[in-house]
């Protein structure tokens, strides 16, 4: 396992000491496991709460800020965090106007979310449960529900954090947020398997020339496994299965999201969106606030994913809302 | 166990056999649940019960306030699908005995019952489907009508053996499992085998 | 060679039209191979103009913006822009208040930007020139001019940037850069090698289980390659070697840099992070701003580099003042 | 090359001679290179003389004017350490011919020093450190006093393939060979080479 770390059981811990060491500014502990911006609970203000697996920074944790989280739950990499962790978060995040459970459809995710909010609706917590279901590849659109969530969670979270700091109510905030994960749609590709360090090995293995279409962010299988293609054939390949899904309407604004998975450099997403642009366009779309770097990924595995955010005149404005964490300032 | 009904100190004592017993269950668990999910089923139980049996000294006299500590003990320390489900339904548990400090044996299929439906909520997952639901059911049937705690378990545990049997060569519908559901015919489901070994622990 | 590319050749030029594509309101492109911010040349204000390799995104057209660089000529992966496209950069930043040429230190990159000078002062632009010389494993401190520039280039373009951002002339610009290039050390270690698109297989060859300690951003070799340490052991070992160098002294305030190389995830930066920042507390150092990311990195290599830049009552005003790149914002 | 001075019809035979034979010479000098260095020695020579071709035809007359033509071409095509040089060896030529359109063949060696003086000083190389200056001195001092280019090119010839023997046992001093200093030891430096399979190609 070629990874900088001490001990594997201590690797999400130490990663949270220096995560809080490193921009207290933006991210206090409240638990060992439970991340809040510092000036949370705010007052009147609707709280949202995500939480998930480690090993995908800046998701989801690295999130919370002004304009997006309130507070975090941090499970094991790629494991959930505990029900009493996300309940800790709520309370954490609960300034009197309700919580917003935000987070990826996750089996696990789902019952222990919703357990936390049984425990907070005990004491009193007003809480709404959004799920992101965005990976095209994960289920068929007659049920979309099915999806895991990947990417698309950035632009949900941006969204619903700008509805709360406005100032909307529980309600609108999620109705906002689930219009939000409902304009996403995301594919990824995978070049290489990345190593859950209490595993000690990698996820899955993969042949030097091969790529796999549609992996989700923990390695789930995808599409096809086959020959690395070039970039354009990859981008019209995962602009193919994005635009089956939701094609495009002229007059469409749409924000782009060209993400690595994480070893995969900015250079060769570049690439990839000179690729992507222009088609969109071409089709009739205008691009809003393109996105290309890091923002979802799976620590050190090679790979991407683009994901399309369809606005409208609510969702734009939300989305271009001023925006801070140590990771992503808008 | 030879108590007349259902007390806290009922908890004490299975919260500590059980707790004792799930280094030794373990390994197999892991194993199980490695071969068509992540593998961790083994340390979930030793996770859960570990946490319960750090709270166990305390509990207070009233049964649905015990079973709820024993809920939120089990929250603290274990994530994964079964200890979630383990407090689902120790929380359902609680809701049905809170103000109580004495439980008749004979409302035991009842708990289950709770237990079951408070599970099928939560992991929307269906009797049938190859499940810790389904050895769940199994146990209730088999206690319905018996009012003592012995016969109670010795009751759940054959039926739960036969549940096991009977759901081999079906596929997994529900958790990770599902993605693979044809690989899992002829596996035994890993939250079926431990509810089995709960019970067989309990029995002593 | 696993990598998202189109024709290897055409890497450099996809990638900025990518960039440009993807971020038009930071970059404009001046010639094939330079790239400038669009309100560049800023009428009397001291232009700063930098450029290298490419394959280390951000570094260096990355840093093109406000406060920061006005202008950057691109080279192929890892070799020295064109004399042409450098001078064609010079140009683009000369608002006629002087260039400062600032850039790391590579015999390539010296040549041509000295040629690149002596052209732009037979056009009558007077420009100056400041060598980023960091990374303490390449050269003893006796022969510090001698070491090659790795991340602590980003302190010197910030803290220049915001030198002649408040409008100062150009020896003063100058004298700031240099001052902040000389407040830096730097030291990197590896754990893979990348490849160079045009060469298709990768630059050295390290096994499974190995590090090299003091490895250059090119893959140069370093001070010893052996066995993977802990992350705790790593970061003793490279604190060791800047603080041999400069010693803390009480009072010191100290920017620390954690920088991955590439395909090493956040998640083990803010775990040498969680060790190196009491340590140099302890020694008495107060830490300013802490960076802790991918700044200077090179395409795919497992990896990472902590730099520590010394301020003063003079440096650390210009490092905290505000600045914008798609990469940074500060 | 039997005119009666260098003008600038003589640059445009030269630089076609040198465009012809490059492709021809850059295997060599990509493989000499790569032993000791990034290996793109001969796609620099490549892209260097490939460039300059582009501009001989428009050349201006005055001599000075069109080596620095030259120069600009090679700066724009050619970012390696040989190409800076050579378009710094051109630039030196250019200032010390502006102005004229005939420079007599007497003026080559003073012409050689002016470029060595500029790659010293561009480069922070000296003589003796193995490098291209070595060659470029060997056939300065060969050329001193000649006044006709064949014979010209006939001595530099000689004294750059003396100079290479007199060089291989030696370590390269500057450069990216400097940092493998001793595994130069034994091996030809690639820009003296590169010399003289320039001068190889203008004899002819
Ligand atoms: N949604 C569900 N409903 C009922 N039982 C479930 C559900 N998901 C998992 N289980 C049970 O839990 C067992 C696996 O537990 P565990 O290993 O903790 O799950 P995971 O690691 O996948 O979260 C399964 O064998 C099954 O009996
Ligand atoms: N600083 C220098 N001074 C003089 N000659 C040099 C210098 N650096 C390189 N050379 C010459 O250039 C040759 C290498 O050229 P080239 O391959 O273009 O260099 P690189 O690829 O390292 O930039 C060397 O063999 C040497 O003769
Ligand atoms: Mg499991
Ligand atoms: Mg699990
Ligand atoms: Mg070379
Ligand atoms: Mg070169």
């Amino acid at each position: 396992m070629k990874k900088i770390l001490n001990e594997p059981s201590a690797y999400v811990d130490e990663m949270l000491d220096g995560l809080t060491l490193a921009h207290p500014e933006f991210y206090q502990r409240v638990a060992k496991r439970v991340i809040k911006r510092p000036d949370a609970p705010i007052k009147g203000k609707v709280g949202i709460v995500s939480g998930g697996g480690s090993g995908h920074l800046p998701v989801f944790t690295g999130y919370v800020g002004a304009g997006l989280l309130d507070a975090c739950a941090i499970g094991n990499v790629f494991a959930s965090p505990s029900v009493d962790d996300m309940a800790t978060a709520i309370r954490a995040a609960n300034g009197g106007a309700g919580v917003l459970r935000l987070y990826g459809n996750y089996g696990g995710d789902v019952m222990n979310f919703d357990m936390a909010g049984d425990i907070a609706e005990m004491e009193d917590i007003e809480t709404t449960s959004v799920l992101v279901a965005d990976d095209v590849a994960s289920a068929k659109s007659d049920e979309r529900e099915k999806r895991r969530g990947v990417a698309g969670m950035v632009y949900a979270y941006k969204i619903a954090g700008a509805a709360a700091d406005a100032g909307l109510p529980l309600a609108e905030v999620t109705r906002l947020a689930q219009k939000a994960a409902d304009a996403c749609r995301t594919i990824g590709a995978g070049l290489s398997a990345c190593t859950v360090p209490q595993a000690g090995k990698p996820t899955f293995s993969i042949g030097e020339d091969e790529m796999e279409m549609g992996l989700g962010i923990h390695g789930e299988p995808g599409v096809w496994r086959g020959k690395l293609k070039p970039a354009d054939a990859i981008a019209e390949e995962m602009l193919g299965h994005l635009l089956a899904d939701r094609p495009i309407r002229s007059g469409d604004r749409l924000s782009v999201l060209v993400n690595s998975l994480g070893a995969t450099p900015p250079e060769e997403l570049y690439i990839l969106y000179r690729y992507i642009a222009p088609v969109l366009q071409a089709a009739g779309a205008e691009i809003v606030m393109p996105l290309v770097g890091r923002y979802a990924t799976s620590m050190e595995m090679a790979g991407v994913s683009v994901t399309l955010c369809a606005l409208d005149a609510e969702l734009e404005p939300l989305l271009l809302a001023p925006a801070s964490c140590a990771f992503w300032t808008v | 166990m030879t108590a007349m009904a259902l007390t806290t100190e009922t908890l004490r004592t299975a919260g500590s056999r059980l707790a004792a017993a799930a280094d030794t269950l373990a390994p197999e668990l892991n194993t199980l649940d490695g071969q068509i999910g992540d593998g961790d089923l083994g340390v979930t139980l030793q996770l859960a019960t570990g946490a319960m049996a750090e709270v166990l000294l305390g509990l207070p006299d009233d049964v649905g306030l015990a079973f709820m500590q024993c809920a939120q003990a089990v929250t603290r320390a274990a994530s994964s699908s079964f200890g979630t489900l383990l407090a689902t339904a120790l929380m359902s548990a609680a809701k049905a005995t809170k103000g109580r400090t004495d439980v008749p044996w004979t409302d035991i299929p009842a708990l289950l019952a709770g237990a079951i439906a408070s599970i099928k909520q939560r992991g929307k997952a269906d009797l049938g489907d190859k499940t810790v639901l389904d050895a769940l059911e199994a146990a209730r049937l088999a206690t319905d009508g018996l009012d003592d705690p012995a016969a109670q378990l010795a009751a759940a545990d054959a039926a739960i053996a036969e549940a096991l049997e009977a759901f081999c060569g079906r596929p997994n519908k529900v958790g990770r499992a599902r993605i693979w559901a044809d690989r899992t015919i002829g596996l035994d489901d890993p939250g079926m085998v431990a509810l089995k070994r709960i019970v067989e622990s309990l029995r002593g």
